[in-house]
């Protein structure tokens, strides 16, 4: 039984407004496997997906399951399929709980209809016992981290027994030990005789977990084979369609002064006496588990939270950020890992997004400088490789990837000299990473303080100076460069506070 | 270890269910203010005048939290009360009278909802249209005139059932309603989850057409009831009648913490939203407060109201990270 | 405690003479006219030492209205004038009253049928014949007319339009009508209408408005317009504005609802019936036509009232 | 190639600018229904008749593409113009009398502003309340009557300058200034982006409480000037002037395309807004339609042309589409 064709999806084709998504894409999946789908940021392989969901409806082309064709209208039939899928972005209700949230649209109901209340209680805890989550089911979603919301969403789609499960980029917004608990999670599902398309931009958990590789670009498929006959490079070949050095583009450079300087900060709850310290010209990396208080330190400092107690300095002096534009003021920016709710004005154009940080660079005489804003936004969506018809398009209407793109490009137009930068290559693939690494060496050596807060320990290995390792709203440990190693780091991340 | 679990139960309360304590305030107050505000009599004056719009608001609160919205309630209500009227004092029969009203505001509420889910006007113009058209209709074919004489009809209004006056009975068990098929129902659910993150409640499986389209058709349900009671109250069947029910209808609902982004309120709490409406017509004209100093004071109070039920509500935010950080420790 | 007078029903004051408390439930206080009928009959009450009258507004709505009603029955009055708003829509507060045992005195328009209510009225049907009657003569043949209507349903907007019916336009089939519509007596809404039938129309000789007020708005439209110099026009209410227009001889005729002559004659009757002088009283005020002959007197009126300068 | 280039700019026309077809059409159709449509004299009454709603309109468009609304604008233009024309009366200064009108508005929008930005209500209780405040204030400085005898007050609105109505021109320069702010200012850009998404907004360093705060002072000089223009153009202080103002002109702006989800809309699309139910309710007067008929046609005509509004965009982006598979083939 395992090893046969469970579904199937021949000559799919699908455009918007500019772009042409998937051009008569051929795929298909097999029992008891996971098939790993990869592809450049914009390759279509979310819009393949939904098109498997029944979220958007091919242009051309059919699907097959169990060798019959079928007509997928919409999610509801999707799941009556057997289809479920974990989305690429978090889309969730936040005023909802999280045991109704795991319930929602199938709610098991009563005799007459009405809901079961019990019965989704009962069910929620079991479930969150079994996964040793310390929540309580009537905790709303919008008091979760992203990484939590991530998890139960994981754990609903694999609830349903569903027999096709579809995992977008599912470990973009987890760390390792989650990424641990999915891959125990997927191994059970594949000797269940589930299919399994995964979809993701770490190269090294694509070879742990794949039995199969289909790597798409520009919406067609390029190779599509069983793992064995793939290396990484060759994968990534195909992907970027040129060979890539697979090293970090780290460079030595002059560490100068201090830039940034963080004394006893301390948020009730959040975090507790925190001092650190960024160089100019150094990368500064954060490690930790989920929810080790990495963002909230830096939501503090940028402005978007506040503090009860300790001192920041920029460049020696002593600063107060009230709000984001202070900070942005002080030349210190922020790139959110919610890029969903802290980045992007979804129905606005690429380039307003990009100019919106800098607008006053664009003012000449009260007005905006029409002309001069599209150039110098062209400029940077060309340098930075965005995937865009034109830089009127709404962002929306991106992939994630160029999503993210369009936010590094609005800070970096605000010209900063510190970036903190929070799980930037998050949903990114290979060769923009390449790229962002590259763009954080540059701004180094412009001796630029960066900090990178990251859940992917190779990165931050490979790119950073020094790395501060936080669990439970504590620094736990300081490593240099010579001390680095995943082992050192997960040991500081896990330690018992005292 | 007692004072404290008292304190935290009244913090609860407090955060929780403020608007509840704004309404007991508003009582105590009153009460004080004038002895008569709390007799038999009065109170059951205030029910009886706050009815219509508070089975009006049930409606605009299930859409609202789907996040739509009705403001054709008022002109639809018009229009099934007359058609209603008319029935009856045609064929004297109360029952074919109550069904004409409830099918005539279903029809309305249906081409509503065709006009929201099949061709995707947003809700506030789809309404807006219905609101111009049916109370055109109402008075075209009333031609303008009052239906007088209406003989029996009054009953739904005036009359009383078991001793509690019908338009409270309707009241209650519309407000049951609402609240079984907010909480009970997948209707209900349903209706949260397209209103909290309407492209989710789609991938999660749920028909957003359909729901809304049943959200529209509860919603006709008790407009029509409401026109029912509206036009046997007045007495008459009056194609101008409830102008501005639409808008009232929704202040009590926003009053009681339905909010606009969507996916959120609750039945009990419209409820509350409406007394307190009425509680403060009522306590003004009883201590005979200068008409058009009724008005600033109204309002002061309504936006006092609401301010006073969100800061406590955040408030509660904050404490509950402040358990969890505990419990953590 | 605090006690509510309204609850004492009637109680002494130093002097030992009984003082009445009279809830004067207005049809609303948002337009012009049903203002300052309040407003004179707070003025008029000062006159009497046994009568306090509060009151109450109606908000142009039948269902407020009627909750008044119950309130002030609730509270226990000692007299309630209602100024209804629809009086079929009132009928059974206004019996609820009765049956309470409580002076009830229907105004401005009566309600019809009460058994055991007084009431003081000005016929809407009477002001409208007035001015009919003269635009018999005034109006010449074949004339192009517009009428301005106030909100359908409203008894007042019905019994003038009625009557303008019967008492003219039944009487003059050469007269066309070129436009009707309803301008819910509003000023504004008037004013629209006429600049729009202005446009399709090259000739209108009178207007015909249910109130001043929309009278009033479409004369703004055609005042500095030669070609529609002489224009006739009639309105009801004797307003401050439709006063100076007729002493300008832009306006042609109003008849007065006098708001003071109501006042006057409702403390009146409630004197009466709460002292139990009388057990029924029913009248009606007159409405006086207001034209270029005697607008004087009236400007004078206004005069003292504040409302003209 | 030709046809081909003037299909495709027709297209582009038809879906982009749908709206503008949508009035197109009503001027052709009116004009062949009535002659005299066309006339200059009546159309410009239309635009006379709408200059008031229109202003309104400008400030509501700001407003709710930040996510947004004002329904205290009728009652505070009604505040605003008696408290004008009072001091008219008092000073017969033209100047003084428009900055008072300017400042009572502003005030009052500023206290809205105050509202939703430091207490955080909803703007439509925050709005709410104040529409009921500012008409009782209105009504108890007047006593609720109307002021008369205004004299040379009334140039605003009955006057003309350069040949053109004064409140045609005030109309279009309040265009252009919204258009302007929309289009050219940072002022602009935050309403969008808060619009958009608040959130993001304020993490991008937009001083979010100061843009809403901003946005409700420009609605509130607008709102003064309507006032001023309506008292002017009705010769006389009216206290319950321009009820239901604040429904038309959410219904023009929404009409025009600004979206009540936030961050979409143009100054240009709401006027196109207000010009299609101004003709409308001309074209149905000229041609002498029954007046609860009109109500009827309006409310349909309304729903047509949002839904062709919004079908053309939806087909927009499939066109779009076809071409681009026609050149990469
Ligand atoms: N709703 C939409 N409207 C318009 N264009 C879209 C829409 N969704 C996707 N696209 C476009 O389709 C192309 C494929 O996007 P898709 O999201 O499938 O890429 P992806 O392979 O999942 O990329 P990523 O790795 O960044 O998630 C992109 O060019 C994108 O801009
Ligand atoms: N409103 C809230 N209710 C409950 N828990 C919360 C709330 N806000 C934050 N937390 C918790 O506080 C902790 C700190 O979260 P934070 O996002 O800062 O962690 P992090 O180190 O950045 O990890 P990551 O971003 O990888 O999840 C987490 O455990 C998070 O779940
Ligand atoms: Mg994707
Ligand atoms: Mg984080």
């Amino acid at each position: 039984m395992n090893g046969e064709i469970k579904l199937r999806v021949s000559n799919i084709e699908k455009s918007f407004p500019g772009v042409k998504a998937l051009d008569g894409i051929n795929f298909s999946a097999k029992k008891g496997s996971v098939h790993v789908l990869c592809g450049e940021n914009g390759a279509g392989k979310s819009t393949l997906m939904k098109i498997i969901n029944g979220i958007y409806k091919a242009d051309a082309g059919e699907i097959l399951i169990d060798g019959k064709v079928v007509e997928i209208q919409n999610p509801i039939q999707a799941r009556s399929l057997g289809i479920s899928m974990i989305f690429q972005e978090l889309n969730y209700m936040p005023e909802m709980t999280i045991e109704e949230s795991l319930f929602v649209g199938s709610w098991p109901t009563h005799k007459y209809g009405n809901v079961n209340w019990a019965e989704i209680r009962k069910r929620t805890i079991e479930l969150l016992e079994k996964e040793n989550l310390d929540y309580s089911p009537e905790t709303k979603l919008k008091d979760l981290s992203v990484s939590d919301i991530q998890m139960l969403e994981i754990l609903k789609a694999i609830s349903y027994n569903a027999e096709i499960i579809i995992m977008d980029e599912p470990t973009s917004a987890i760390t390792q030990k989650e990424v641990e608990v999915l891959f125990k999670k997927i191994n059970q599902l594949r000797d269940r005789g589930s299919s399994i398309i995964y979809i993701s931009h770490k190269m090294d958990e694509i070879f742990r977990i794949a039995d199969e590789i289909t790597v798409l670009r520009d919406g067609c498929v390029v190779d599509s084979r069983p793992k064995d006959e793939y290396d990484i490079d060759m994968v990534i070949a195909h992907m970027v369609g040129r060979k890539l050095d697979g090293n970090f583009p780290k460079e030595d450079i002059k560490i100068g002064e201090k830039i940034l300087e963080v004394k006893d900060l301390t948020n009730q709850g959040n975090f507790k006496d925190i001092n650190f310290h960024v160089n100019e010209g150094e990368i500064v990396g954060f490690a930790g588990l989920m929810g080790a208080g990495r963002t909230e330190i830096m939501r503090s400092i940028f402005g978007l939270d506040g503090y009860q107690e300790g001192e920041v300095f920029i460049k020696g002096e002593k600063v107060v950020i009230k709000n984001v534009k202070s900070s942005i003021d002080k030349k210190m920016v922020m790139l959110s890992e919610d890029r969903r709710r802290y980045g992007i004005i979804p129905v606005r154009s690429v380039k307003e997004n990009v100019s919106l940080s800098s607008l006053k660079k664009f003012i000449y005489g009260g007005k905006l400088h029409a002309k001069k804003e599209t150039d110098t936004i062209q400029d940077y969506a060309t340098k930075m490789r965005v995937k865009t018809p034109s830089i009127e398009t709404s962002i929306e209407s991106l992939s994630g990837g160029n999503q993210q793109k369009v936010i590094l490009a609005k800070w970096m137009l605000t010209d900063p000299d510190i970036l903190i930068l929070d799980e930037p290559t998050r949903g990114i693939d290979v060769g923009a990473k390449y790229e962002i690494y590259k763009l954080m060496s540059e701004l180094s050596k412009q001796k630029k303080g960066i900090i990178m807060v990251s859940s992917e320990l190779p990165e931050l290995i490979g790119m950073c100076d020094r790395i501060y390792v936080m669990a439970k709203g504590r620094i736990m440990g300081e490593l240099k460069r010579d001390e680095f190693t995943q082992e050192g780091i997960m040991k500081l991340a896990t330690k018992k506070t005292s | 270890m007692k004072t404290d679990r008292m304190k935290k139960i009244w913090s609860d309360i407090k955060s929780k269910y403020s608007i509840f304590l704004v309404l007991a305030a508003l009582v105590i107050v009153s009460w004080i203010a004038n002895e008569n505000f709390l007799s038999v009599g009065n109170l059951s004056n205030v029910s009886r005048q706050i009815a219509v719009v508070t089975i009006l608001a049930f409606g605009q609160t299930i859409l609202i939290i789907s996040g739509m919205l009705d403001l054709s309630s008022g002109s639809v209500l018009a229009l099934a009360g007359v058609l209603s009227v008319s029935v009856y004092t045609m064929t004297e029969s109360l029952l074919l009278a109550f069904i004409v009203a409830i099918l005539a505001s279903v029809a309305c509420n249906m081409l509503n909802g065709l006009m929201v889910t099949k061709f995707k006007a947003p809700p506030f113009i789809a309404t807006l249209a219905m609101m111009t058209m049916a109370r055109g209709a109402a008075l075209l074919y009333t031609n303008g005139q009052n239906i007088y004489q209406i003989g029996d009809y009054v009953k739904f209004g005036q009359g009383s059932t078991f001793g509690v006056p019908t338009p409270i009975v309707f009241m209650i068990i519309i407000l049951f309603i609402t609240w079984y098929i907010l909480k009970h129902t997948t209707l209900g659910r349903s209706v949260y989850a397209i209103g909290g993150n309407e492209e989710a409640a789609n991938a999660s499986g749920i028909n957003v057409n359909k729901v809304k389209m049943k959200a529209f058709i509860v919603n006709g349900i008790f407009v029509g009831i409401a026109g029912v009671i509206f036009m046997s109250r007045v007495n008459g069947g009056m194609p101008n009648g409830a102008v501005g029910y639409e808008f009232k209808s929704l202040t009590a609902a926003i009053i009681g913490g339905t909010s606009f982004t969507g996916g959120i309120g609750t039945a009990v709490g419209t409820l509350a939203g409406s007394f307190i409406v009425g509680f403060l017509d009522n306590i003004m004209v009883l201590t005979r407060v200068n008409s058009y100093l009724q008005q600033i004071v109204r309002g002061a109070i309504i936006a006092l109201a609401v301010i006073y039920d969100i800061w406590s509500k955040q408030k509660r935010t904050k404490k509950k990270l402040g358990n969890i950080q505990e419990k953590s420790k | 405690g605090c006690t509510s007078p309204a609850n004492n029903g009637a109680g002494g004051d130093e002097n030992g003479e009984t003082v009445y408390r009279v809830a004067y439930v207005a049809r609303t206080q948002s337009d012009s006219f049903a203002a300052w009928l309040a407003n004179a009959i707070s003025e008029e009450a000062d006159k009497y030492d046994n009568i306090i009258i509060d009151v109450f507004d109606g908000q142009a709505s039948d269902s407020t209205q009627n909750s008044l009603i119950e309130n002030a029955i609730t509270s226990n009055y000692d007299a309630i004038i209602i100024q209804p708003n629809n009086g079929e829509a009132q009928k059974s507060y206004a019996e609820q009253a009765v049956a309470a045992g409580i002076i009830t005195i229907t105004t401005n328009a009566r309600i019809e049928g009460v058994q055991g209510a007084s009431s003081v009225d000005a016929d809407p049907y009477e002001q409208a014949k007035v001015n009919a009657d003269v635009a018999l003569e005034q109006i010449p043949q074949n004339a192009n007319v517009v009428v301005l209507k106030g909100p359908p349903g409203n008894f007042h907007a019905d019994a003038r339009r009625d009557s303008w019916q019967k008492e003219f336009f039944d009487k003059r089939p050469d007269v066309t009508i070129v436009g009707e519509e309803i301008a819910n007596w509003n000023k504004d809404e008037a004013m629209t209408y006429m600049e729009t039938w202005v446009q399709a129309n090259s000739k209108i000789d009178a207007i015909i408005a249910m109130n001043d007020n929309m009278a009033a708005g479409a004369l703004e439209v055609v005042r500095d317009d030669s070609n529609f110099a002489g224009m006739l026009s009639y309105g009801v209410d004797g307003t401050a504005e439709a006063v100076l227009l007729i002493q300008e001889g832009v306006m042609t005729q109003t008849s007065l609802q006098s708001a003071y002559d109501l006042a006057t004659a409702l403390l009146d009757t409630s004197n009466k019936l709460l002292t139990g002088a009388e057990t029924q009283i029913d009248i009606d005020i007159d409405a006086p036509v207001i034209n270029s002959d005697n607008v004087e007197e009236y400007v004078e009126m206004h005069k003292r009232a504040g409302a003209i300068r």
